[in-house]
């Protein structure tokens, strides 16, 4: 990234950036509020690209290898731009039980993707989370951001159908 | 301008009041759980429905925190009768208030005297379902901050951590460390400058006791947090919590503002020389930084990999000053040991597992959901009592406790008494709190392999046993649930299992053996009628061809 | 608003005083130590060989590798002498039956792990992960290969680096920090997917921080740096510039 | 010692530089022929393995059914089974294809890097296994030598300590890669 781009995030009229910005100077620009400010650029930007990357490495002073190396560490994070809507399976241990791996097979079967993929058409992402806490309603499945419970394959996909065949956004 | 008791006791009063003045008051669910069951639907609907027929005056509408039974959500309560109404939807609502002042709808009624909320004592979830979370009067008018008070005005430092010694209150994070010994552990530390931080990266799938009472109860742990820093001589803290926990940061973040406006964090807190301030740090998606060192990496910003012990936080914790850290329950029970004394807390319980434990009941179990016992509850009673047995007719099969670090325990111990030293004896642990009932369905080779397969991606990667070591006990487990296991495979799993117990760097490595070794120990014959038999008894593992068999 | 939280330097370890002298025992013989020395080094200083990976005198501890583990008589978990300080009259094994056998797991668990192929190896010969092999008498891997697949990266115009031989030691890693200060190499992902990287994930030769001085190919103990141009027999690595780097900047 | 030791030795996926290196015992070999009888290998003119051989050195990975089949049978009709070089005893070189799908080797192999006659083998080859594996992950094995090849004196030591009715301590004496 050259300095024009960078000096033009710095002072940039776009809002998410400003948002980033004031999270760093919430924490004095140290490092340690590295990972405070990957999950700002996140919950701004969907996800963490390289430019964003190199931008809060420099703005913090963490060398470049150590912010991928934590970008890539937790789980959380993703440098891949989420598709149009997200469908979260959660593969806690109650949900396991109660038939979240049957949910992600027919997903995969009938939508063509696994866990940690988008559709080609970069309309449906399927992520599988570690345990969302609605272990008394497992199996739960998030919907954009919507948790469900007491999940089936078929109730999954039809919401996956509604996404697909009609999109409100449309 | 500071605050004083007579401004505490006024804010209790006044809010006393407020909720008096009504003759019903309709406690609505609004954790995660019944939120997910459209709870917030309902709850606008009566506040809708109440200024519709204008009975603002007669009936109080409240979110509340976690009522407990998770399983029957949306879930509310009508006070002053108690009278639970379980899987409310937004078109009962107009018969519900009808209901007020004569029969309850039998239809929906959840009764209150079933052993789920009989058999229970709360200490830790006492207020979960009575006060609304995001109004710190409510907390103060059920003696919030009542106990921080009691320390900073009436007690030294060194009584405090005496009443928490006396209590013997252990970590409720899982390994069970006395607390009062770690607190005295900080306190002793010479340093101007210590940190405390609240764990509240509850990464056990199956466990989300932490969760609740951060939505249903927040201030409880901010006033735990506190008292601690007071006792061991620190003024910052923080709150270290995971990401996928939106409503519990959102809630943890409306308390800290109120707390701070209130002056219950800040400078001079109660007119004394402590300050005392809390920054939330919102945790990733890494089960490993529930270690403690790891935790404190991920806290200064880096990749969340433990490091050897000693030297302990307690003496080189975060930056490398004195660091007390303790799990979300643990501080939790802080405020009413202050407020009632140690020896009241010390009276409940086993001989050397103190007060009560909350637990996630979860899996193959009728009632799921959040409940609170004491310490030497029978497992059998937790399960067929509170639990209210299995679901359709089928048999028990094993309960799990602790998570990916716990084991399985089966029907044979039963009748044994939750506490520490009981469950570490049939090979599995306490953590925190997490309870996977399971039933003849579940195949426990399949259950070993969901746990290991956790820990291996849950695995840091530092050290070869761990790193390497998950990936090969998942690989064995793996051939073996798809009929592929050689009968030499059970020893090589023991003995990986030995290696990872007693030669990795941390927790995560040393116990992430425990559900393998415990299904082992338990359910052998399970193991043989795989690679022997190429059977599953439970008929959970997809068995593949002979042929492709190696 | 609140002010932001600095902390400007690192506190010191106050919990060891380095003055204190303390006796204890090593394989039954009588040793004597400063309280800051770990039973590693106390052991090289008499002559008591315990094998070492991760560790390399002049760089911070690691304590990942568990290859230096030791049994300390009381204590069920084995305890690794490389980060491990003694305590007065503690008695430790570094050569009990049981150590030798865990050693000897952990080390096939390492050539299990990536594609050591060590006949086609340029460094076959001079690796410290191969004699390693030879000292603790292992002569074949008990657990299934795992076979990942890893790239080969010969962009750097010097150096080339091949992640089928990297054991993830982080010396590389430790030495560009703490020596040259450059920082360009840390690990990226976690778990059995841990990789060393360049910068951001980027191939070596593009790499903006790397001064190009070598250091890192130097202290890997493996193939996994190597210099470009260089046969098997030359390929030695040379780590004297460690020590004589460290004696440099203490001096007064 | 009276009895003579009836010695086979084979080779799967390998190069024949284990077998190399047992004929560089030169001389050595003449001295210990009164006491072994080499009843099967590509040194000899045998066309069946036969039943009740007391040691039989393998070279090579297993990469083929035809390979599986084969070391299979001759478990079960040897005494000692030594796994004899590093493709035996680590895969070595035939292994490292395992990174890759076996269709993508093989077009690699046979069609991009061909000048003449681009084609994939199909008759008369034995059916490429998804991995080369080393011999003791399919049956078990009594002795590992190491090595590419290993030691001549490591050879001559495994037989003579066998010949002396001891099961050969190979630690400290050969290494991978060698």
């Amino acid at each position: 990234m050259d300095e024009q781009m960078q000096s033009a995030m710095k002072s940039t009229e776009d809002r998410r950036w400003r948002l980033v910005n004031r999270t760093m100077r919430l924490h004095g620009h140290e490092p340690h509020a590295l990972i405070e400010t990957l999950h700002a650029v996140q919950e701004h930007f969907g996800f963490l690209d390289l430019d964003a990357l190199k931008y809060v490495s420099q703005a913090l002073r963490v060398p470049l290898s150590r912010t991928y190396g934590v970008a890539t560490f937790y789980h959380h994070f993703t440098l891949k731009p989420p598709g149009e809507h997200t469908c979260v399976v959660c593969k806690g241990t109650a949900c396991y039980i109660g038939g979240a791996s049957g949910i992600l097979d027919d997903f995969e079967k009938t939508v063509g993707i696994g866990p940690g993929q988008t559709t080609p058409d970069g309309k449906i992402s399927l992520v599988t989370a570690r345990c969302l806490g609605s272990c008394g309603l497992a199996p739960a499945v998030v919907f954009d951001g919507e948790v469900c419970g007491r999940m089936t394959s078929e109730a999954v996909l039809e919401r996956i159908r509604r996404w697909t065949d009609h999109d409100p956004d449309d | 301008m500071t605050l004083t008791i007579e401004d505490l006791q006024n804010i209790a009063k006044i809010e006393r009041d407020r909720q008096e003045g009504t003759t019903y008051q309709i406690n609505v669910c609004v954790a995660a759980g019944c939120l997910s069951c459209q709870s917030g639907l309902v709850k606008e609907a009566f506040d809708t429905e109440i200024s519709r027929r204008g009975l603002e005056n007669w009936c109080l509408v409240k979110g509340v925190g976690c009522l407990g039974l998770c399983a029957a959500g949306p879930l509310i309560q009508v006070q002053p009768q108690g009278t639970y109404y379980q899987g409310v939807t937004v078109n009962d609502v107009s018969e519900i208030l009808d209901s007020l002042g004569g029969s309850p709808v039998a239809r929906l009624e959840c009764s209150q005297h079933q052993a789920f909320f009989q058999c229970q004592q709360k200490i830790v979830l006492e207020n979960c379902g009575k006060i609304d979370p995001e109004r710190i009067e409510d907390y103060i008018a059920e003696d919030g901050y009542l106990g921080l008070f009691t320390a900073l005005r009436q007690m030294t430092p060194g009584e405090v951590i005496e009443q928490v010694t006396k209590s013997g209150l252990r970590g409720r994070g899982g390994a069970g460390f006395p607390t009062g010994l770690k607190w005295t552990a900080v306190s002793k530390a010479v340093n101007n400058t210590k940190f405390i931080v609240c764990n509240a990266d509850e990464g056990d799938p199956g466990a989300f006791m932490d969760r609740s009472v951060l939505e249903s109860d927040p201030h409880r742990v901010i006033e735990g947090m506190a008292i601690a820093g007071y006792a061991v001589g620190a003024s910052h803290g923080f709150i270290y919590v995971r990401a996928e926990y939106p409503l519990a940061v959102k809630r943890v973040h409306t308390a800290i503002a109120q707390a701070e406006r209130l002056g219950v964090l800040g400078n001079n807190i109660f007119n004394t020389r402590f300050e005392f301030n809390i920054e939330v740090r919102l945790g990733a998606g890494a089960f490993v930084c529930g270690e403690e060192t790891a935790l404190i990496a991920s806290i200064e910003g880096r990749h969340g990999r433990p490091r050897p012990r000693p030297p302990f936080p307690a003496e080189f914790g975060l930056w490398g000053f004195p660091t007390l850290i303790n799990n979300v329950e643990t501080f939790a029970n802080i405020a009413p040991i202050i407020r009632r004394g140690g020896e009241w807390f010390a009276g409940i319980g086993t001989e050397k597992s103190k007060g009560t434990k909350v637990f996630a009941l979860a899996g193959r179990v009728n009632n799921t959901g959040l409940i609170e016992v004491p310490m030497g509850t029978r497992l059998r009673d937790i399960v067929f009592e509170i639990g209210g047995g299995i679901p359709g007719d089928k048999r028990f099969k094993a309960v799990q406790t602790g998570g990916p670090s716990g084991g399985c325990i089966p029907e044979e111990h039963l009748d044994m008494p939750v506490d520490y030293e009981s469950l570490a004896a049939v090979g599995s642990i306490m953590g925190s709190g997490g309870m996977i009932i399971m039933d003849e369905t579940s195949c426990m080779v399949d259950v070993a392999q969901f746990f290991m397969e956790f820990c291996m991606s849950e695995s840091c990667g530092k050290c070869v046993p761990c790193r390497v070591g998950t990936t090969q006990i998942y690989h064995l487990l793996h051939k073996i649930s798809g009929g592929q296991g050689k009968p030499s495979d059970i020893e090589t799993l023991g003995e990986l299992c030995d290696l990872l117990k007693n030669t990795s760097l941390c927790g995560l490595g040393q116990t992430a053996p425990n559900p393998v070794i415990s299904t082992l120990k338990y359910f052998k014959d399970e193991y043989k009628a795989h690679i022997r038999d190429k059977n599953c008894p439970a008929g959970a593992c997809r068995m593949q061809a002979p042929e492709e068999a190696l | 608003m609140k002010k932001p939280l600095r902390v400007d330097e690192r506190s010191l370890r106050a919990d060891v005083n380095p003055v204190r002298l303390l006796t204890f025992k090593i394989d039954d013989r009588d040793v004597s130590a400063r309280a800051d020395e770990t039973i590693l080094t106390v052991a090289r200083q008499n002559g008591i060989k315990i094998p070492t990976l991760c560790h390399m005198e002049g760089l911070s501890e690691h304590g990942a590798c568990r290859l230096c583990i030791v049994e300390v008589k009381g204590m069920s978990r084995l305890m690794p002498s490389c980060v491990t300080l003694p305590r007065q009259d503690m008695e430790v094994l570094t050569k009990s039956d049981r150590v030798l056998d865990y050693r000897r797991k952990i080390l096939e668990l390492i050539f299990s792990e990536r594609n050591h192929v060590c006949s086609v190896c340029v460094t076959n010969g001079h690796c410290d992960l191969q004699a390693l092999a030879v000292e603790m008498g292992m002569t074949h891997v008990r657990y299934d290969y795992i076979y990942p697949t890893h790239p080969i990266d010969a962009t750097h115009p010097r150096f080339s680096v091949d992640h089928n031989r990297c054991v993830l030691c982080l010396r590389c890693v430790r030495v560009c920090d703490e020596i040259e200060g450059a920082h360009t190499w840390d690990v990226m992902n976690r778990g059995i997917s841990s990789k060393v990287i360049t910068d951001l994930n980027q191939p070596w030769g593009s790499s903006e921080t790397c001064t190009g001085c070598g250091k890192c190919v130097q202290v890997c103990p493996t193939g996994a740096l190597s210099e470009k141009g260089k046969s098997v027999a030359e390929m030695v690595k040379r780590r004297q510039f460690l020590p004589y780097l460290q004696m440099m900047r203490h001096r007064e | 010692m009276s009895k003579v030791l009836r010695i086979a030795t084979t080779w799967l996926d390998g190069c024949s530089g284990c077998h190399m290196s047992f004929l560089d015992l030169d001389e050595r070999l003449a001295d210990m022929a009164p006491h072994i009888e080499m009843v099967y290998g590509p040194l000899v003119d045998a066309k069946v393995f036969p039943e009740g051989v007391d040691v039989t050195l393998v070279e090579g990975a297993v990469a083929t059914d035809e390979d599986k089949k084969k070391i299979r049978m001759i478990r079960d009709r040897s005494y000692i089974l030594v796994s004899f070089g590093d493709c035996a005893v680590t895969a070595n070189v035939p292994g490292m294809r395992n990174q890759f799908k076996v269709k993508d080797v093989m077009k690699r192999g046979y069609l991009e890097n061909s000048s003449q006659n681009p084609e994939l083998p199909s008759i008369g080859v034995p059916h490429l296994l998804d991995r080369a594996r080393p011999v003791h992950e399919f049956v078990s094995v009594d002795v590992f030598l190491p090595g590419c090849p290993p030691p001549t004196e490591a050879i001559l030591y495994t037989i003579s300590e066998l010949l002396a009715g001891r099961v050969p301590d190979l630690k400290g004496k050969a290494r991978f890669g060698a």
